[in-house]
C-alpha cells in the first residue's frame, strides 16, 4: 500500500514539480537583486504558451531535429523512473539500473548535441562541443560518486543503494564520504543542468553559452519539450544530491516525504543564491571545477576503501 | 651393382650429349638422363630397404615426427636404433662405392631436383635457339655425375676429388651466357672454391695422419675412419675436421667463406642456379655431416657442435645484413641458401631432434629453393632483368610464375603449411629442448630480419602495376616453364602436410646414423 | 555430427571463391556463385551452431585418415568455440551480399576475382582456426588466415598507400605468428603434446608460464589489435575495401580475442597478475585508442581506432574474468567474461555495420575525409538511419547491444568492491570505463554529425545517394540484430552461459541469469521503442501538414552562410585536442598571423599514428641504413674473400 | 736417401722464398715448374719398395706439374701480353719476410708436430706449411690472374708434400684423381683468363670486382 502510494506520488512529483524549481531558482536571483521577479509557477505559464506555439524550423534540417527534444523528455523522465525521489523505491528498480540511468542521461545528450549540429550553425556547434567535452568530465565524477555508495551499500540499485545511504551515522568515515561525494555531485548537477558558473543559462551571448544554444533554434513545443528535460533533470539530480546529505529514516515515511520536499526548494534556493553570488567561469576553466569534482568523489572513495 | 650403374649414368649421357649433333634435339637428353637416373636412385634406395628399421605410422597421435620428439625436456636425444656404421648402414658395393644413409637423402633430393631442372631447361635453352649449347649439356650432365659420385663413394679422397669435379664442371654452367659479369663469377666460383677444396683435402689429409700418429694403418675410407676414430689423435683430427669444415664449408656457402655464392648464383643461368642452392650445397652439407660424424664418434662432438654453431649463426646473421635492402632477386635468393645452410649447420650442430629437422630440411629447403630460382628464371626472362626498378607487378605479368615466386617466399620463410615450416619447428623445438634458449632467440630474431628484408624485395617484386617502360619480351607462363616449379612447389607442400613413411624412414634412419657411436 | 557439418561448410567457404577464378574476368557469374556457396554455407553452420546440440566439454574431435608431421588433424568443438563461430558465419555471408553492390566484377575485373577467392579462404580459416584442437593444425589455419588477410587488404595493390599499409600488416602479422610459434613449441615441451587447448597444466616452472603468457599475448596481441601493437590497423582497415574491414575488425581481431581468452586458463587457475596485466593492458587499449579515434578525420581511421578501444573493453572484461578464477569469484567470472563475451558478438555486429555504412558513403561520395562530406542524412536516408542506430549502439546507449555488454563489464568491476578483498583497486576501472565512454560518445556524434547532417560541404557530398539494395539489406540486418540483441538479450544469455561454463570446466561458474534479470532492459527498451515509434508518426504528421514555418537557421546577422562554414568534426573536439595533446601528439602547423593586415594564412593539422609513424618506422628505416652500410664486406675483391677464409681458419684453429 | 730429401725440401722452401720475391712473371712460372720437377722426385724417395706405379706417378707428377701446367700457363702470359707483376698489394720485400717469418714458426713449431718415431715429419711438415703460407700470400697480395693461379698451384704443391707422410694410405687411384683435378681446374682456368683478357683486355683482376653487395 504504502509502496503504491509511493509509486504514484514520485510519479506525480516527477511530472510535475521539475518547472517548480526552475522557478523557484529565477524567484531567488530576482530576491538576491532584489526584484519581486516573476512568479514562481512563471515556468508552468511558459510551457503552456510554447506548447500552444506552432514550430519554426531551420531549412538544413532533418528529422534528428524534431526527434531530439522528444527524445531527450522520454530518455530522463525514464531516468528520473529510477532514481527514489521519496523514502520509498523508485518505480524502477533492478540490479544494474544505476548504469541504465548515466546511459539514459547520455542517450539524451546524444541526441540533443545531433540536433545543435543538424542546424549547421557555428554557435549551435559550439554549445554541442562543450556539453560533448564536459560530459567527458562530469561522467566520471558521477561514476566514483556511484563507486562509494556502491561501497557503502552493497547493492547495484539506485534505490536500494540511495535509501540506506541517507542513514549513515553522522561523523563516521562513511558520513565524510558521503559529504565528499555530496560536493561532486552538486558540482555535476550544475553542470549537467548547465547552471553558474558553468553555464549561464540566460545570458544571450550566443558565444558564451552551452545548454541554451545547443537549443537556440528550437521554438514552440519542441523548446517547450527542451526546458521541461532539463528541468526534470535537475530535479532528479538534486534528489540523488538529497539522498546524500540527508538523513531520512524509513520509519517516519511522512515526515521524510515532507523533508524531501522541502529539500528539494532548499536545493533550488542554493542554485539561485549560487548563480547569484558567483559569477561564469571562463570556459577553458570548467574543466579544472570538473576534475576538481572527480577528485572529491575519488577521495570519498578512497576513504572507505 | 646399381649404385655402379647410377655412377655410370652420367658419363654415358655426357659423351651421348657431345655426340648429338642438332642443338634443338639434344636439350632433351638432360630429361631423359634425368628420369634415368631417377629410377635407379628409386631402384637403390627401395633395394637398400631404407626405413625397415623404424614403423613410423600415422597410428599414433602426435604424427611421425611426433613420435620422434621427446616428452620430458630434460631428456635428451631420442632413443636410436643400432646401426653399425659402413655395413648395415649403406650397401657397400666395393672399396670405393657405398651409400651411408645421409648420402640416400641427399641423393634423393639431387636426383629428383635435377628432374625439375632437366625438363625446364628444355625449354630455357629452347627460347635462345641460336646460342650453342654443347658445353652447357655437356657439363650439366657431368655435374650430376660430380655429384652423384661425392654421395655415393665411400672414400674421403674420392669423395675430394669428386668434388673438386662438380666445381670443374659446373664453372662453364655460370660462364654460360658469356657477359663480363659472368666471367667475373666464374672466376671468383673456380678460385675460391678450388681454393677451398684444397684445404678440405689437406684436410682429409690430417685425418689420416692423426690415425698414423696412433700407429694405426692409415686409411681414407669412411668406414675405417669411424672404426678407429675413438683411438686417433685428438689434436690431428680436431685440425683436420676444421680444414674440412672450412674448405667444405667454402663449397657449401657457409658465411664467411660464402662470398663466392651470390655471384655464382645471380650470374648463372636459372636452372643452374637451381641446381647450385638445391643440390650441390646440399651435397656439401653431406661431406660436413660425415666430417662432424668422424669427430662425434671419436667422441669430440662437443667441439664440433661448438664450431656448426657458431658458423650457423654467422651465416644467417650475413644473410640477414646482405638480404635488407636486396635489390637483385637472384642474389637476395642466394643470401637466403647462405642463411638455410647456416640453419642445417645450426640443426647439425645441436644435434639431437634438431638434427632430424636438419635433415628434413635438407629437402624442404632445396626442393623450395628449386621453385624460387626457376620461377625467378621465368621472371628474368620476362622483364630481362632481375633487380627491382625494373621488375614490378610479376603478379600481373606471368600469373602463375609470380605466385609461385610469392608462394615460394612464404615457403622459405617458414610460414605454415609449407615443409620449411615443419623443418624449422623441429629445429627450433630440438634448440630449446636442449636448453639453448639464448641461440633459440638469435634464431629467431635474424629470421625475422630476414623475412622483412626479403620480403620488401618479393612484394615490390610481385606487387603493384607493370612498369610502361623496360624491354617487353614475349614470354608467357608456359608448360616447360611453369610446370617443375609447380611441382616443386607441391613437393614442398605435401612436405608440410604429410611425409611419405618411407621418406620419413631415410630420415629417421640418417639421424640415427649419425647420432650413433660403435 | 555438427563437427562434421562444420568442417563441410569450412571446406565450402574456402572454396566459395574457386568457380569464380574459371569465369570471364568481366562476366557477373564469378560473383554470384561466390555469394550463394558463402551464404549457403554460412547459414548451414549457423544452423549446426544454434540448433545441434554442443558437447559441454571439447569433444575429441575429428580423426582423419591422413596427418600432419607433426600431429593429427585433430578439431573440435565447445561452447566456447560455437560462441565464436556465429559472427565468422554471419559477417562473411553479409559481406559477401554487400560485395555485389560494392565491389562488383564488371566495375574491378582486376582484383574481383582475387577479392572473393580470399574472402572465402579467409573465412573458412577462420572457422578452422577456431575449431582447432591441434596446435600445427591451428598455427596453419591462422596463417591461411592471416595470410589471405594479407591479400584483401592489398586488393588494390597499384595504390602504393596501400601497399605500405599492407607491409605494416604483413611484418606485424608474422611477429604474430612467431611468437606463436615458439609458444606452441614451448607448450608442447612442457605439456607434453600439440593438443590444445590444455586447461590444467600442472607443474610447470614460474618462468615457463610467464613466458608462454606473454608470447601468446603479444602474439595473439597484435591479432587483436591491443595497444601498442595495433600499429598495423588502422591504416590496414582504412586501405581496405569497406567490406574487408567489416570482416576484419569484425571477425579477424576476434580470433586475437579468442586465442587469449583460451590461452589464460592453460592452467585452470592463473595468477593475480595475469588478470591486472590484462585489465591494464585493454584499458591502455580502450583509453588512448578512443582518444586517436576522436581526433581523425578520415572516418574508416576513426572506426579503426575505435575496434581498438572495443577490444580494449574486451580484454579488460576478460582481464576481470580472470581475477575472478584467481581468487576464486565465480560472479566476477560471469560478469566479467560474460561481458567480454557479449561485446565480442556486439562489437561483430555494430562494426561491420559502421564500415558497410562508410562503404556506402565512400561508394557515392568518393572521399574518405569526413571534412568534406555533411549533410548527407537527406540524400542518403536509409545509410543515415542506419548509421545513426550503430553508432548509438557502439556509443552504449540503451535500448541497443553494445549497452547490454558493457554493463555486465561495468556491474562486474563493481562487484569488486564485494567478495575478496585481493582486488579492490579494481574498482578504480568503473570511472575509467566511464571516461571511455564519454569520448566515445563524442567521437561518434562527431561522426555522424559531421558526415550526415548540417549541409553538405563539397559537390560530391551534394550529389550522394542511397546505394543499391545489395549493398543496404545487409546493413538493415545487422541494424535488426543490434536492435534484437540490445531488447531481447534473453534470447543470447543461455549461449552466453553455456560459453562462460565451457571456459574452465572444472571451475564452477554462476549463469548470468541468476545476477542480473534481463527481462528489464526488454522493460525498459519497449517504452523507449514505443515513444520512438510516437516520434516517427509525428515527425510523419508534422512532414505532411506544414503548419509550421521553415526560414533559414539563425544566423546572427550573417546572411550568407556556406556548407563550409559549419563546424567541423575537428573544431569539435578542439577542446578534448589540447587536454588530451599529450597523447595525440599530432602534427600542427598554426598559421604565422602577424602585422596589422595578416596577409592570408592557413592551418594544417593531421593525427598519424603516434607508434608507427613518429616511433616505429623511423627506428626501422635507420636500423636498415646501419644493415645497409654493412655491404662493404662483400666488396667484390676475390683477394680479400680469401683474406677471409684464411682468417676463420686461424680462428677456428684457435679456439681449440 | 733422407739426406737427399730434406735437401730437395729445402730447395723447395728456396723456391717459395724467391717466388715471393719476384716481379717478372716468366721467371715465377719458372720457378714453379722447377718445383713441381723436384716433387716429382719425393715420392720414391720416402716409399720402401718402389714399384711401377709410384715411378708411374713420379713421372706423371714431373710430366703435369713440370711441363705442361707451366707451358699452358706461358701461353695464358703470352697472348695477355703482361711480363712482370707491378704493384702487387703487399710489396716484394714484405712478402718475402712474411714468408721467411711463416717458415721460421712452422719450422720452429716442427718439433712437437711432428711424431715421435717417424724421422720423417721434420722437415716434411713445416715445408708443406711454408708453401701453403707462400700460397695464400700469392693468392692474397698480387693482382694477376696468372700470378693468381701460381699461388693455387703452390697451396697444391704443399698439400701434396703432406701427403707424402701418408703415402701408404692414399690409394693411387685417389693421387691420380688429384693430379687430374689439379690439370683440369688450371685448364679451366687458364681458359677463363684468356677470356678475361678478351672481355677486360687486361689480366688485372682488381677490374674484376662489379659485383658487389
Amino acid at each position: 500500500m504504502t509502496t503504491f502510494i509511493g509509486i504514484s506520488l514520485q510519479a506525480v512529483l516527477l511530472t510535475l514539480l521539475p518547472p517548480l524549481l526552475l522557478g523557484i531558482i529565477n524567484k531567488t536571483k530576482a530576491g538576491f537583486v532584489g526584484r519581486r521577479g516573476p512568479p514562481v509557477l512563471q515556468v508552468y505559464y511558459d510551457l503552456l504558451r510554447l506548447v500552444k506555439k506552432n514550430v519554426v524550423i531551420s531549412s538544413t534540417t532533418t528529422w534528428v531535429f524534431l526527434a531530439a527534444p522528444l527524445v531527450s523528455v522520454a530518455s530522463v523522465v525514464l531516468a528520473g523512473l529510477m532514481v527514489p525521489l521519496g523514502p520509498t523505491a523508485a518505480p524502477i528498480h533492478f540490479k544494474g539500473d544505476l548504469i541504465m540511468f548515466a546511459y539514459l542521461l547520455a542517450l539524451g545528450r546524444f541526441f540533443t548535441t545531433l540536433a545543435a549540429l543538424d542546424t549547421g550553425s557555428s554557435f549551435e556547434g559550439m554549445g554541442a562541443a562543450r556539453e560533448l567535452t564536459f560530459a567527458c568530465f562530469s561522467e566520471p565524477a558521477l561514476f566514483l560518486a556511484l563507486l562509494v555508495l556502491v561501497k557503502l551499500s552493497g547493492a547495484l540499485s539506485l534505490s536500494a543503494m540511495l535509501l540506506p545511504a541517507s542513514h549513515v551515522r553522522i561523523g563516521s568515515t562513511a558520513s565524510a564520504a558521503l559529504v565528499l561525494i555530496a560536493v561532486s555531485l552538486f558540482v555535476v548537477l550544475l553542470a549537467e543542468t548547465s547552471r553558474i558558473p558553468v553555464d549561464d543559462p540566460n545570458t544571450h551571448l550566443e558565444l558564451t553559452m552551452i545548454h541554451e544554444v545547443m537549443v537556440l533554434d528550437n521554438s514552440g513545443p519542441l523548446l517547450g519539450a527542451q526546458i521541461y528535460a532539463s528541468s526534470v533533470k535537475l530535479l532528479i539530480l538534486a534528489a540523488f544530491l538529497l539522498h546524500v546529505v540527508l538523513p531520512l529514516k524509513p520509519a517516519l515515511v511522512g515526515r521524510d516525504w515532507g523533508l524531501m520536499l522541502v529539500g528539494l526548494v532548499a536545493v533550488a534556493g542554493i542554485i539561485g543564491a549560487v548563480e547569484s553570488l558567483m559569477a561564469r567561469l571562463q570556459m577553458r576553466f570548467v574543466p579544472t571545477l570538473l576534475v576538481a569534482a572527480c577528485l572529491f568523489s575519488g577521495f570519498g572513495f578512497l576513504l572507505i576503501l | 651393382m646399381d649404385v655402379l650403374a647410377l655412377i655410370l649414368v652420367c658419363p654415358v649421357a655426357t659423351v651421348l650429349a657431345g655426340l648429338i649433333p642438332s642443338n634443338r634435339w639434344r636439350p632433351w637428353i638432360l630429361p631423359a638422363a634425368a628420369v634415368v637416373h631417377l629410377s635407379l636412385v628409386a631402384i637403390v634406395l627401395l633395394s637398400g630397404g631404407m626405413g625397415a628399421k623404424v614403423k613410423p605410422g600415422p597410428t599414433t597421435h602426435e604424427g611421425f615426427i611426433g613420435t620422434a620428439l621427446v616428452t620430458p625436456p630434460h631428456a635428451g636425444t631420442p632413443s636410436v636404433t643400432k646401426v653399425v656404421p659402413g655395413d648395415s648402414g649403406g650397401i657397400v658395393l666395393s672399396d670405393w662405392l657405398g651409400l651411408d644413409p645421409p648420402g640416400r637423402v641427399v641423393l634423393l633430393l639431387v636426383s629428383m631436383l635435377f628432374v625439375a631442372c632437366a625438363f625446364y631447361t628444355v625449354g630455357y635453352l629452347r627460347d635462345l635457339r641460336d646460342h650453342l649449347n654443347r658445353v652447357f649439356c655437356v657439363c650439366f650432365l657431368a655435374f650430376l655425375g660430380a655429384m652423384t659420385l661425392v654421395i655415393c663413394t665411400n672414400n674421403l679422397g674420392l669423395m675430394w676429388v669428386a668434388m673438386e669435379a662438380t666445381t670443374l664442371s659446373s664453372a662453364p654452367l655460370i660462364y654460360f651466357k658469356h657477359t663480363q659479369t659472368s666471367i667475373e663469377a666464374t672466376w671468383k666460383y673456380l678460385l675460391l672454391c678450388s681454393v677451398g677444396i684444397a684445404l678440405a683435402l689437406l684436410g682429409s689429409f690430417f685425418v689420416a695422419y692423426a690415425a698414423i700418429l696412433h700407429g694405426l694403418t692409415p686409411s681414407l675410407k669412411l668406414a675405417d675412419l669411424l672404426r678407429q676414430a675413438p683411438e686417433m689423435d685428438k689434436r690431428w683430427l680436431e685440425a683436420g675436421f676444421v680444414l674440412l669444415l672450412v674448405g667444405y664449408g667454402t663449397k657449401m656457402g657457409l658465411a664467411p667463406m660464402h662470398s663466392w655464392l651470390p655471384d655464382a648464383h645471380g650470374e648463372s643461368p636459372s636452372p643452374v642456379s637451381a641446381m647450385f642452392s638445391g643440390a650441390l650445397i646440399s651435397t656439401a652439407f653431406l661431406m660436413v655431416m660425415r666430417s662432424q660424424h668422424i669427430l662425434y664418434v671419436a667422441g669430440d662432438g662437443a667441439y664440433a657442435s661448438r664450431l656448426l654453431i657458431l658458423l650457423g649463426l654467422l651465416s644467417m646473421a650475413f644473410a640477414a645484413m646482405f638480404m635488407v635492402g636486396q635489390k637483385d632477386l637472384k642474389r637476395m635468393l642466394a643470401y637466403s641458401s647462405v642463411e638455410h645452410m647456416g640453419i642445417l649447420a645450426l640443426g647439425l650442430g645441436i644435434g639431437g631432434i634438431a638434427l632430424l629437422g636438419a635433415m628434413l630440411h635438407v629437402l624442404t629447403n632445396g626442393f623450395t629453393k628449386g621453385a624460387l630460382f626457376l620461377s625467378v628464371g621465368n621472371i628474368d626472362r620476362a622483364y630481362g632483368s632481375k633487380t627491382i626498378p625494373e621488375v614490378r607487378g610479376a603478379l600481373r605479368r606471368l600469373p602463375l610464375s609470380g605466385m609461385l615466386f610469392l608462394l615460394g617466399f612464404l615457403a622459405i620463410t617458414g610460414s605454415p603449411p609449407f615443409g620449411p615450416f615443419i623443418s624449422e619447428l623441429i629445429i627450433l623445438y630440438g634448440t630449446l629442448m636442449a636448453g639453448h634458449f639464448l641461440i633459440a632467440a638469435i634464431f629467431l630474431a635474424l629470421l625475422l630480419v630476414i623475412f622483412i628484408g626479403m620480403g620488401r624485395t618479393v612484394l615490390a617484386a610481385t606487387q603493384g602495376s607493370v612498369p610502361a617502360s623496360g624491354r617487353r619480351s614475349r614470354f608467357r607462363d608456359g608448360l616447360l616453364s611453369g610446370l617443375p616449379v609447380l611441382a616443386c612447389l607441391l613437393i614442398v607442400l605435401m612436405l608440410g602436410l604429410y611425409i611419405p613413411p618411407p621418406v620419413w624412414g631415410l630420415l629417421h634412419h640418417a639421424t640415427n646414423y649419425l647420432e650413433v657411436k660403435p | 555430427m555438427n563437427l562434421l557439418i562444420l568442417i563441410m561448410t569450412a571446406i565450402g567457404l574456402i572454396c566459395s571463391g574457386v568457380p569464380g577464378l574459371f569465369y570471364h574476368r568481366r562476366s557477373a557469374t564469378g560473383q554470384h556463385v561466390a555469394m550463394a556457396i558463402n551464404v549457403v554455407a554460412s547459414a548451414v553452420g549457423m544452423a549446426a551452431v544454434l540448433f545441434h546440440d554442443i558437447p559441454r566439454v571439447a569433444a575429441e574431435g575429428w580423426h582423419p585418415v591422413c596427418s600432419l608431421p607433426i600431429g593429427k588433424l585433430a578439431l573440435s568443438l565447445d561452447d566456447m568455440s560455437a560462441w565464436f563461430l556465429l559472427p565468422i558465419f554471419f559477417i562473411s555471408a553479409l559481406g559477401s551480399v554487400y560485395g555485389l553492390g560494392y565491389w562488383p566484377q564488371r566495375k574491378h575485373p582486376v582484383d574481383g576475382r582475387k577479392l572473393r577467392l580470399f574472402w572465402g579462404l579467409m573465412s573458412g580459416a577462420m572457422v578452422l582456426v577456431v575449431l582447432a584442437a591441434n596446435s600445427v593444425w591451428f598455427l596453419i589455419a591462422w596463417e591461411i588466415m592471416a595470410l589471405s588477410g594479407y591479400f584483401l587488404l592489398t586488393t588494390e595493390d597499384g595504390r602504393p598507400e596501400v601497399r605500405q599499409s599492407g607491409w605494416v600488416y604483413f611484418i606485424a602479422t608474422h611477429l604474430a605468428t612467431l611468437c606463436l610459434i615458439v609458444f606452441f613449441v614451448m607448450l608442447r615441451i612442457y605439456s607434453g603434446s600439440f593438443h590444445l587447448w590444455p586447461r590444467a597444466l600442472v607443474g610447470l616452472p614460474v618462468g615457463v608460464l610467464t613466458a608462454l603468457f606473454l608470447l601468446g599475448l603479444i602474439g595473439f596481441g597484435f591479432k587483436a589489435g591491443l595497444v601498442p601493437l595495433h600499429v598495423w590497423l588502422p591504416a590496414g582497415h582504412a586501405n581496405a575495401p569497406s567490406h574487408v574491414s567489416a570482416l576484419f575488425s569484425g571477425v579477424m581481431l576476434n580470433m586475437g580475442i579468442y586465442g587469449i581468452m583460451r590461452l589464460v586458463v592453460m592452467t585452470g587457475n592463473p595468477p593475480l597478475w595475469w588478470g591486472v596485466v590484462l585489465i591494464s593492458v585493454g584499458m591502455l587499449s580502450a583509453f588512448s585508442a578512443i582518444t586517436w579515434a576522436m581526433a581523425q578525420r578520415d572516418f574508416k581511421r576513426l572506426l579503426a581506432y575505435s575496434s581498438i578501444e572495443n577490444i580494449g573493453i574486451i580484454t579488460t572484461g576478460l582481464g576481470l574474468a580472470v581475477l575472478g578464477l584467481s581468487v576464486d569469484q565465480p560472479i566476477w567470472v560471469a560478469l566479467g567474461l560474460g561481458g567480454a563475451l557479449l561485446h565480442t558478438l556486439n562489437h561483430s555486429l555494430f562494426k561491420p555495420l559502421l564500415f558497410m555504412g562508410a562503404g556506402g558513403m565512400i561508394h557515392s561520395a568518393k572521399t574518405r575525409d569526413m571534412e568534406s562530406l555533411g549533410g548527407l542524412a537527406a540524400r542518403m536516408p536509409a545509410v543515415f538511419c542506419v548509421m545513426l542506430l550503430g553508432s548509438a549502439a557502439i556509443a552504449a546507449l540503451p535500448p541497443l547491444n553494445g549497452f547490454v555488454s558493457e554493463m555486465l563489464i561495468y556491474l562486474g568491476f563493481f562487484q569488486t568492491l564485494h567478495g575478496s578483498a585481493a582486488a579492490t583497486w579494481a574498482a578504480w576501472v568503473v570511472p575509467a570505463l566511464a571516461l571511455v565512454g564519454a569520448v566515445a560518445l563524442m567521437t561518434f556524434v562527431k561522426l555522424t554529425a559531421t558526415c550526415f547532417v548540417g549541409q553538405p560541404r563539397s559537390a560530391a557530398a551534394a550529389g550522394a545517394h542511397d546505394p543499391a539494395a545489395t549493398m543496404l539489406w545487409p546493413m538493415i540486418l545487422l541494424a535488426a540484430a543490434c536492435v534484437l540483441v540490445g531488447a531481447f538479450p534473453v534470447l543470447l544469455v543461455g549461449l552466453l552461459d553455456h560459453a562462460i561454463a565451457a571456459w574452465v570446466p572444472s571451475h564452477r561458474s554462476i549463469p548470468l541469469v541468476s545476477i542480473i534479470n534481463f527481462w528489464w532492459l526488454t522493460a525498459l527498451a519497449l517504452p523507449l521503442m514505443i515513444c520512438a515509434a510516437g516520434i516517427a508518426w509525428w515527425i510523419h504528421r508534422c512532414r505532411r501538414s506544414v503548419p509550421e514555418t521553415i526560414i533559414g537557421t539563425w544566423d546572427c546577422g550573417y546572411a550568407a552562410p556556406s556548407g563550409r562554414m559549419q563546424y567541423t568534426g575537428s573544431s569539435l573536439m578542439q577542446t578534448m585536442a589540447v587536454i588530451f595533446r599529450r597523447i595525440l601528439w599530432r602534427h600542427e602547423q598554426p598559421p604565422e598571423v602577424h602585422g596589422i593586415f595578416p596577409r592570408p594564412a592557413d592551418y594544417a593539422c593531421n593525427t598519424p599514428d603516434p607508434l608507427l609513424d613518429r616511433v616505429a618506422e623511423p627506428v626501422l628505416k635507420k636500423v636498415g641504413q646501419i644493415l645497409e652500410s654493412a655491404r662493404i664486406l662483400q666488396s667484390g675483391s676475390a683477394q680479400l674473400y680469401m683474406v677471409y677464409i684464411l682468417l676463420i681458419l686461424l680462428i677456428l684453429l684457435m679456439t681449440r | 736417401m733422407l739426406m737427399i730429401l730434406n735437401a730437395i725440401l729445402v730447395l723447395v722452401i728456396l723456391i717459395n722464398l724467391f717466388a715471393l720475391g719476384t716481379s717478372r712473371m716468366k721467371a715465377l712460372i719458372h720457378a714453379a715448374a722447377f718445383q713441381g720437377v723436384l716433387l716429382g722426385f719425393l715420392p720414391p724417395l720416402v716409399v720402401k719398395d718402389v714399384g711401377t706405379l709410384p715411378l708411374l706417378m713420379a713421372v706423371m707428377t714431373i710430366v703435369l706439374k713440370g711441363i705442361v701446367i707451366p707451358n699452358m700457363l706461358l701461353k695464358a702470359l703470352r697472348d695477355a701480353q703482361v711480363k712482370r707483376e707491378v704493384e702487387p698489394l703487399i710489396g716484394f720485400m714484405p712478402s718475402i719476410l712474411l714468408g721467411a717469418v711463416a717458415t721460421a714458426v712452422a719450422l720452429a713449431l716442427a718439433g712437437h708436430l711432428a711424431p715421435a718415431h717417424s724421422p720423417l715429419g721434420l722437415l716434411v711438415i713445416p715445408t708443406s706449411i711454408s708453401m701453403l703460407c707462400t700460397g695464400f700470400l700469392l693468392l692474397t697480395t698480387r693482382v694477376k690472374a696468372v700470378t693468381q693461379v701460381i699461388g693455387f698451384l703452390l697451396l697444391e704443391n704443399g698439400i701434396f708434400v703432406f701427403g707424402l707422410l701418408l703415402l701408404s694410405a692414399i690409394p693411387y687411384l685417389v693421387e691420380l684423381g688429384v693430379l687430374l683435378d689439379l690439370f683440369v681446374g688450371i685448364f679451366v682456368i687458364s681458359i677463363i683468363i684468356h677470356h678475361i683478357n678478351r672481355a677486360f683486355a687486361s689480366q688485372d683482376t682488381r677490374r674484376l670486382s662489379s659485383l658487389k653487395g
